[in-house]
Formats: C-alpha cells, structure tokens, sequence
C-alpha cells in the first residue's frame, strides 16, 4: 500500500500501462508536453516519447474520432477529454462510431479504447464545465462508463479500461482530484461490471458513485451515531450496471437512496430506481428517494454550488426520513 | 462551388495509361462495381429486397483507381455510397449481397446493410451511415501506422457534402500537423442528396480546403481512371514514404439517384446525358481499345461480371436470415 | 376536421406560422430548394422566399448553433436535423448553448427555437439512423422535448414548440411519417408539457409515444376482447414530463407498463418507472414492467426490427401477465 | 504555424491616428480593461474572490478596436476570456465584478461567473465556457440581421485555439454561402492554454483559413489600436453594406497566464518581457504623446480607471449574494 492522490493514481495508471503495452497511446489537449491541464500526464511524453504521448488541437471530434480508427487498426489509445461537458462534441464518434463498431461488424471490428473525462462537478466551474451526463452514456450500447471513487479505485478502474476490449469512458471526479487514498502495490486489475459494498449496513441502501460516494459515507458515520445503518454501495461501473449486488442490497435493507451529481429527471438513478420498482419491487418496503441537484444547469459560486449539490447532512436527513417513515 | 467538367488529360499520363494487364484489371474492377449496382437495383425492383440503396454507378473509377495502389493492409473508410470501395479494396460480391439480403453470413452477419459493410481481412474499416464519420477514423488509422512503424497507407472517401461537416477540416489540420500516411480522397459528383454543391459549398473546390494546412491537393478528372490513378499514385506514395497526407478531389457523377427510387427532380435530362457520355467505363473501354482490345474481351468482362453479381445475388437470397437469437450478439467482446 | 397524413400536418403546420410569423425561419439539409427530405418543407420556399426558408451545407453543429444565434436575435428559426441520430452532431449547441442561454444569462436573453428531427425507428434504416434518444434531451434543464403520435398531434404540438418561448426538440416519427389522422380545422396550439389520456382504462396503465404508441393502441384493442381494459397515456412531451397525469392513471389502475423504441437502460421509461417507484409507490401493486428493444444497436432487415421493437402481440402479452400476475 | 510579431505599420493609417477624441477613447476603453483585469487578481488575491479568471491583459487594442466601430445594436459573442470585449462593448463594470463575486445582481443574477457575462442591453450575446462555442451563434445573430432587413452586424471574438474546432469552419461556410454580415475576430495570442499554436494548428496563420471559402482575410498587429481599427472598420463596414463576411487575425499576446495562477512553465521570461514591450497601452500612450496629450492627461486616465474599478469591485463585495431561491429561477420561460 502506498498513499497517493487521486490524480497521482491515475498517472501511475497510465504510466504503468504505457509501460506494460506498447500499443497504448494517449493524445489529447495539453495532455503531452504540459503534462496534462490538470497534471494526469505528467512526465508521460518525457518517459515514453512524442510518438506516444501527444498535444492535439481542440478537436474534440477529430480526437475521439482518431481514437476510434487508431482502436480499430492495433493500438490502444487513450483519448482525454478536458471536462465532461466538451463530451457533447464527441458524441457523434462515441456514440454512432465506437459503440456500434463491433456491432455493426459483426464481430470483426473491436475498439478498444479509453476517453478519460474530467468530471468538474463542485469546483466552481459553472454551468459549462460541471456536467455529470453519465446517464448518456449509460444509455448506449457498446459503451462501458466507470466512475472511480478514490485513488486505489482510479486506478485499478482504469488499468480495467486500458485493457477492455469495448471503448470504455473513465470519469474522473475534480473534487476527488487531490484527495489521498491507500492505493494497493502491484498491478491491481479492477473488473469492468462489479459493484463494490464501500460500508455494510442493513437498514437503507445508499448508492452513489464520485464524488457523491464520499459525501454518502460522511453520511453513513453520522447515521451510524444516530443508530442507522446505513449500505452504501459504489456501483463503480454505469455501464454495464451491476443491477445483481444494488438488488442484493436493497433485498437486504428494503429501502433505497441513491445519491448523484446529475440532475434527477432521466438521470443515472432513474435506471437503479427503474431497478428497484421493477425486479426489485418485491423487495421495497418504502419509496425510492432520489437526492440529486435541481432540475437546472449548475451554478459557479460556492456557496450556491452548496446548495445545488445534496451535502453530507442532507443526505443523511434523506436516509432518516427513509428509514423512520 | 459550382460543380465543374474536366476533361483536359493530365500533363504526363501515369505508367498505368500503357499498361494493358492493369488497365484491363482496372476496368474489371470498374465493371464489377457497376454490374453489382444494377444487379442490386435489380433486386430492389423485383421486391427481393428492400430497403436503401445508395448507388456509385458513374463513380468507379475513383474506387478502382485509388484502390488499384493499395495493399491489402491499407487501411480505408467509406460512405453511405460504399460498394464501389468495398469491392475495390477487394470484398467478395457474395457476401456483400448476403449482408444487402440480412443474412447471417453477410459481412456483417445481415445485421447492417449496406450502409456499414465492413472487412478488417481487406482493410476495409467500414462504409458509414454519418456523412463525414469515417474521416476522423481514417486519420486515427494513419497514426496506428506512424505509430507502430509500418509503411501501412490509410483512405477516406467521402462525398462534397462531407465539406459541410467540421470533422473534415478537424482531420485535415491533426492529419497535417502528425504528418500522418493519409489521402483524403473526395468524390465531388456535384450533389448531396438534393441539393447541387453550389448551395452547400461556397469554396471554389474541394481542394482548396486543403491549402490552409499545408495539404497538397489537386482537382482531378474522376472518371477517366488513368487520371485518377495517376493523381493516387502520388499521393499513396508520399504517405507512404512518411511525407504526410494529401487530398484528391475527383470530378465525378452518379448516374442514379440519391438512393434507388430518387426521382430527381434537382437536375436536368441533359446534365445526365451530358455526363453518361463521359462515363468512366466507356472512357476506359477506350483507352483499352487504344492499347488493342477488341469488343469482345470487352464484352466477357461485362458478362463474368453480370454472370458473378447475379450468382452473389441468387447465392445471397439462398442463405438463411440473421436469426433473432444475433440481436444482442457482439455488442460487447467481454467483460474486461 | 380533415384527414391529413402526418407529414402533410407537419407541412400545414409549418405554413401557418411562417404566414402568421414573419419572424419564423426555416434552415436545414435539402429543407429548401428540394423542399424537404420527407417532404415536411414542400412548397414553403416558393411561398415564403428564399430568404425565410434555406437550404444548408451538411453542418448540424452549424446549423443548430446558427438557430440558437438567431433565436437569440429576433428570430424564430425551426432548424431540421435529418435523423435524430445526427443530433450527436449538434450536441454541443443544444446543451451547452441553446438550453443553457436563458439560465446562464439570468434571465436576459432567450432561445425560442425549434429543432425538428426525424426518428427513423422501424423502417430499416439500420444502426446510425433509427437511434431513439429522448433521455438524453430530457435529462437537460432547459430544453423541451415533444413526440407526436398522430397527425393531429404533429400539428398541434409543432406549432405549440415554435411559440414556445424556450428551445424545444420535435421527434417526428418516420414510421408514422405516411399515416393519416382527423386533423382539427383552425389555428389548434397543443400546449407542451401536458399529457393526454389516448384511451381510458382501469386495469393497467401502458404509457408510450410516438410509433409505439400506435402499437400500444393496437395492443389495447385486443386486451379489450380479453376483457382487460387498458389506460394507454401518451406523455407527448417528454421534457417537462406530466408526472402528474401519468401518476393519476397509475393510481386508478395500480400497474403500470411503458412501451419505448428506445433501449431500456438509462431510457426514457427508466424515469417513468422511477417516478412510479418514488411518488406513486403507494399505489403500485405490481413491479413496473418496461417493454423496450434489448440492449443493442438497432438493426436494418425487417424481419430483425420485428424482434428488436416490442410489437402488438409483445404489449397484450406483458400487459395480459402484468394484470393477471 | 509559429506565433507571429507583426511591427510593420499598415500601408495607409486609419484616419483614427489622427482624431485626438477617437484614440483618447480607445486608450481610455483599454486602460478601463486593463484596470479591470488588474482589479479582478487583486480580489483573488486578497482572497476576496474565488474561482477561475482569465485575463485579457495585453490584447486590450482588439477588444477596444473592433467595438469601436459597433453600435449598441451590432451583436457580438465572446470566449472564456471576455472580460474585454465586455466592456468595450459597454458593459458596465461594477454589474460584471458583482457577476464574479456570485452577486445577485451581478450581469447573470451572480450564478455563471466570468465565463457567461451576457448583456442584451449592449448586444452582448454572451461570453462562452466553449471553445469555438459562440461561432455559430454570430452567424445566426448575423442570420437574424439580415432576415429582418436590419444593417446590424455580428462580431464573434475567439482564440486561435478555436480552429481546431469545427464549428469555426462549418460557420464560414455558411457566412460566405449566405453572405452574411458577420466579423470572425480571431486573438492570436500564441497559445492555446498550455501549448503553443505551432502544435495545434498546422496553417501558416488563422487568415488562411478563410481562403477557401472566398472570405477576405487579414492577418494584422493586435497590438497597436490603430491597426486594429483600421483593419476592422474595412471589415465592419464591407458587412453593414451586405457583402459579407470577413476574418480578422489580430496577433497579440496575453501577458499572463492561461488563468490567476498558471506557472507558465510553457513560456520564457525573455518571450514575455519582449511583449511587455509591445504593449498596447505604452503604443497607444506612445500614439497619443505624438497628437499632444501630456503624461499628465494619460495618468489622470489610468488614475480614474482604477478608481472606477476599485468602486466596481467593492460595490460588488456589498451586494447580496445570489439567493439558494434563485438555483432554480431562469431555466424557462414558462410553459409554452
Ligand atoms: C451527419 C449526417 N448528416 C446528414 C446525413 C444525410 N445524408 C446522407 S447522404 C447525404 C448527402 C451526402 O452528400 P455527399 O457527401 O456529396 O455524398 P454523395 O451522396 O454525393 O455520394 C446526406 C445529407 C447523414 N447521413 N449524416
Ligand atoms: C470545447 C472546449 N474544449 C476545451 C476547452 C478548454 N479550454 C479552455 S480555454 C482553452 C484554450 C483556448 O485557447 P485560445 O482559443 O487560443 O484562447 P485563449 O485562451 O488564448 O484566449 C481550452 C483548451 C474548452 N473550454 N472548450
Ligand atoms: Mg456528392
Ligand atoms: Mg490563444
């Protein structure tokens, strides 16, 4: 075990990677000289060459769009998008081209490749760079969308990524960014499609993932205080979803919260909801609640942002209500 | 842009003018295409098949021609309009029908149609359904050659209306700036869908997009293969030998509609009989008479080739439907 | 009454705003000179200048980018999107601009325009172009999203989203595209956010739009004969969705099953059912049942798009053993 | 490309070299903007103010010069960094600071901060968090104009990182297709963020990229005011009579960072001191010096515009902050 940043993991991913296979290049802004805007590169084109490690223009399009062809004819490039809102430039190469590749050929075309995406939820950013769209990609056959929740989880989800033979997009959380973490020594390989149960408990299932993760467990300590235990459970990958271990849970604790950064209306929880009221129905003993922010953009300054995104103590009022009726 | 007529011949002709075994593989080529076009329309009218069919009946000698210089290694992406590359770059008419007909052992297993045939064993990374969709890919498939160290050679075709799209010029400026073994390679037949190049592009020409990168380009004749061939060779081999992309705009025209059932009201009789003169397979079939090809050489080419399309037709129609049970097959490879 | 096909009501919908409006312009691929693709803009060049109705270069990001501009300036521009795949293209535009505008400004300015978009489901087009991706637009504070199933409808909410004061998408569906329907004579506005009863029921609540709801009606039709009497509701709009309605239906019937052409996960019935699970629990005596393709591209060759979308006999059966038990 | 530095002074002035009340203005409306700037790092310095800014310090002539020449009703769109171009088109500064503290009555009710500052009031149709994401919002602002018969001009500002976005070359196609009264105003300030333009651009310059489409283009000195007003009143003026489009690369410089606080490990010292020099404010003081305006006048200038900013920014600091109510308020506009 070694403490690392979240950012940290995730350049030891990748230089790890790099190292391990030579087929593995990165492109993207900033991303090769600079070391990355915001340092996830750092070091890579000095250790591994220009050859590997490239600056692009800002062609969000052309950028996936090369990845895609560079997937399908023998390497595996990874592609950075700056923050998940630039995603709506990509879509097309995302969405008709790299999903449906191997579809579409039946089988004897593959892509796979990795778009690593800085999610900019809580830091300020304003409604164009705070985005949480997972749901989006959720929603597209052919896609894989992991959202690490700590350092040992960034990296093992995307050395997870780099080797899966779908094209796989790596949120990545700016307000985990500089946070610390033991991270496991050794090439630690996260499964694409496991869920993971972050904190036991038997009275309310609490789902989250990112950033929403961390302020869940704050929540599930406080909860814990007041006698309520609380699960939560990191579903790790949205795409595909891990619907067995979240029905588990719920058929253990018959009430379910889920917490995330999108916005409600058609959002990632709409799909675990859709779960609950569907194969888990059986199971539910209360309402689904949703705790998400509000049907609106997201707002740059902090202290609005604070009222945007559901707090620690908002969620664990959720969790009471849910719990004591 | 208007759309405009060449019919000067190249300064110095390309070897290939002279060269009866390539020239006649050439037009075999061109054949094939055009014989796989109307045996497809055929099957259309005739009810066996349904569906859209995007012709490239008038434009073969841009497939042929550009196809004739790469290995089967090279790497191309293709469009809507695809069959003329696909058989080019060497996919077998059989399967392609099966693929038109939703059969299992379609080149897509019956799943796609024509607008998406595919073959890796060719090089062949896919026909596509989104207008200026593959050009990205292309570039991507140029930076896996530069970057692995082979000589490997990659294609886009694309239509004029592709112009429109920002993919094109995002390609043309990484594919410059990478130095990147990549030929863009236009089709201008002087319509996207509906409307004539004037409305949609407001350059002179295709190849003028090019300059700003510092692309070579040229305006070429498209349906005189020798032209096509010659403006090809230059540019394969600057790509190949690791001196960066080019783009080749070919003046050409599809015979037929937009898709099989267009009525074409956008343009005149006169337009298209004007250019059905300047048919690429007539011009080729006289050059070949030039170099000592009789009529009935000639004719045996066309005939194997309608004998082969009808036999791919009547092969395709016979095989078994892609069965429900594929529906949700190769949407994954794996889980991790 | 007149019995109009549903593109002709889309045709006569047009005119009348570009006569009442000389605000209302009109931009898109071959919509002009060719007057439309499908024919929805035939004869409105001619009628109403080249200026007011213009045909433009394959540019969907320019395009919608263009109407956001201009809507912003005076304007009231319906811009076309030829398939609802190639939004992809213009995702940029639409979330981070057009639907962002009025938040981001506080209110200053606005973007009243409309994107039309034809929905290829079911009639063989393939992969890149029968995509359904309603959710995505759903799931995105500021924009609207209507669905017309029938000519009346395609009318009447088309005119109801170019006097809208906001951005509004309008999914046309192509299987729908020749069919005809009563259409009310006179100046009919639908107002968007509401949804409507197709047929009253008490047994079970079937909620679908567009292509699948016409098949749902089907499917009510032969329940009926088994003596099972089906609420079909048609949202009409998906963004705002009518919450309210459908939880009423729910309420009286106590099961509820969603019909879509979009896949399921993440899909636009995954709200639906969350609602179900979240508001109207009390009410479900039944888990929520979506019927939807599987989890896959679309495919071209008919007999392939019978078994992706779920037919008539797929509906009576899921409702027939969502009643019974 | 490389980054040019362009000293040669235009063939012909702009007949505002010579108008004493002209330049006194422009220098002022860029002193306004430097004092801005200089203010808003002051706040995030101080700790007053949180949150990202990105200063425009050192490219205030084109802002300055090309709004110059607009009128209240012309419209204009900006970029990430637009702080200049906000204010020369008449925004007022105490409403744009209040907007960076999260003010309630900041330009956008406090909630979008530096990146969105939109004011109808002043055509102002927004600054934008989108690389090359206000592009096609000025040609369909230029669209508007024209469709209803106005003389109204669009003005849309952004960065020579936007060519790598295709939204800036669908938007000059249709410019030129439809002839539209709209400026693309390109800041060529060296870099894209971190990297230089020679490694995300493979043109010779911006202006080449608006040859193709029959745009007239001028690659001109960002740096000196008159140059940029010269350059933009042919511009500005060939739209106001409906000839269309044109492109303007103005080459400039940011004297600091992508954003308060990048280490600019990017740059040398030497580079940016060599800048300083060119400094907009000392050529336009230079300019006015030699029209017979005394040191006295020019500080008297700088001393107001400081003031102004210091009162605009602790205005601000006592407003209300936006209310948790308003999270909600502006995402529509009621039901239809
Ligand atoms: C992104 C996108 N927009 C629109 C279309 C619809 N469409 C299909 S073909 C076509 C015209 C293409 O014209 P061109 O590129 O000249 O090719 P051609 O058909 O002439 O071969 C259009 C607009 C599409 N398939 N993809
Ligand atoms: C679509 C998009 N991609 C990437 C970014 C991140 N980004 C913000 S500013 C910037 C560089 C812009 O460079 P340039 O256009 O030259 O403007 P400058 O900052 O020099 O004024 C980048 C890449 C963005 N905001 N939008
Ligand atoms: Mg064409
Ligand atoms: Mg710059």
């Amino acid at each position: 075990m070694t403490v690392r940043k979240y950012w940290q993991a995730v350049n030891d991913a990748l230089r790890e990677e790099l190292a391990r296979d030579e087929r593995v290049v990165i492109f993207g802004e900033d991303v090769a000289k600079p070391g990355g805007p915001f340092g996830a590169t750092r070091g890579l084109r000095e250790e591994f060459g220009a050859s590997r490690v490239r600056d692009t223009p800002i062609s969000e399009a052309g950028i996936v769009g090369a990845a895609v062809g560079a997937a399908m004819t023998g390497l595996r490039p990874i592609a950075e998008i700056m923050y998940f809102d630039f995603i709506t430039l990509a879509m097309d190469q995302l969405v008709n081209q790299a999903a449906k590749v191997r579809y579409m050929s039946g089988g004897a075309l593959s892509v796979p490749m990795v778009v690593r995406v800085f999610c900019g939820a809580g830091r300020g950013s304003g409604p164009q760079h705070s985005q949480s769209v997972e749901s989006w990609l959720g929603h597209v056959p052919g896609l894989r969308v992991v959202a690490p929740g700590d350092p040992a989880e960034a990296k093992a989800l995307l050395k997870g990524a780099i080797r899966s033979p779908d094209p796989v997009i790596v949120l990545d959380s700016s307000r985990l960014w500089t946070k610390r973490g033991e991270v496991p020594d050794g090439d630690v390989v996260a499964p694409i499609g496991e869920a993971r149960i972050v904190r036991p408990g038997n009275d309310v299932t609490i789902v989250a993932w990112s950033w929403a993760l961390s302020r869940s467990l704050e929540a599930a300590e406080k909860l814990a205080a007041q006698g309520i235990s609380a699960e939560v459970v990191d579903p790790r990958s949205l795409n595909p979803l891990d619907e067995k271990s979240i029905m588990d849970s719920l058929r253990r604790t018959g009430r379910l919260l889920i917490v995330h950064d999108a916005v409600s209306t058609y959002g990632p929880g709409a799909e675990i909801a859709a779960l609950a009221a569907g194969p888990g129905f059986g199971a539910l003993r209360a309402p689904v609640v949703r705790l998400t922010p509000p049907f609106a953009p997201a707002p740059f300054p902090s202290h609005l942002e604070q009222a945007y995104y559901p707090q620690p103590a908002d969620i664990e009022t959720a969790a009471l209500s849910l719990v004591r009726g | 842009m208007t759309h405009p007529v060449l019919t000067e011949p190249a300064a110095a002709a390309d070897p290939v003018a002279k060269d009866r075994d390539a020239l006649l593989a050439l037009f075999t080529t061109m054949t094939r295409i055009r014989e796989f076009e109307l045996c497809g329309a055929r099957q259309l009218a005739t009810g066996k098949l349904s569906g859209t069919l995007h012709l490239s009946s008038g434009q073969e000698a841009v497939a042929a021609g550009v196809c004739h210089l790469l290995a089967g290694t090279d790497h191309v992406t293709s469009t809507h309009r695809g069959h003329g590359h696909c058989l080019a770059k060497g996919a077998a008419p059989d399967r392609m029908m099966a693929e038109l007909f939703g059969a299992g052992n379609g080149y897509c297993k019956g799943r796609s149609g024509s607008m998406h045939i595919a073959d890796p064993a060719t090089g062949l990374l896919g026909a596509n359904g989104i207008v200026g969709g593959g050009i990205p890919m292309a570039v991507g498939a140029a930076l896996s050659a530069q970057v692995r160290g082979t000589t490997q050679v990659s294609v886009t075709f694309f239509g004029e209306g592709a112009t429109g799209e920002g993919s094109l010029h995002e390609s043309l400026n990484l594919a410059a700036l990478w130095r990147l073994p990549v030929v863009f390679v236009c089709e201008n037949n002087g319509y996207a869908e509906l409307s004539p190049v004037a409305d949609v592009l407001a350059a002179d020409s295709v190849a003028k997009l090019a300059a700003p990168f510092g692309i070579p380009a040229r305006t070429v004749d498209g349906n005189d293969v020798v032209e096509v061939v010659g403006a090809a060779r230059e540019a394969v081999e600057r790509a190949r030998a690791g001196h960066g992309p080019s783009l080749l705009e070919y003046v050409t025209y599809r015979h037929d509609g937009h898709y099989v059932g267009d009525a074409q009201s956008y343009r005149t009789k006169e337009e298209r009989a004007a250019w059905a003169e300047r048919d690429p397979l007539l011009r080729a079939a006289e050059r070949l008479r030039a170099l000592g090809f009789d009529d009935e050489t000639l004719d045996a080419v066309r005939a194997d080739a309608t004998a082969e399309m009808n036999a791919a037709a009547e092969w395709a129609a016979a095989q078994v439907p892609a069965p429900a049970s594929s529906l949700t097959t190769d949407v994954y490879g794996g889980l991790s």
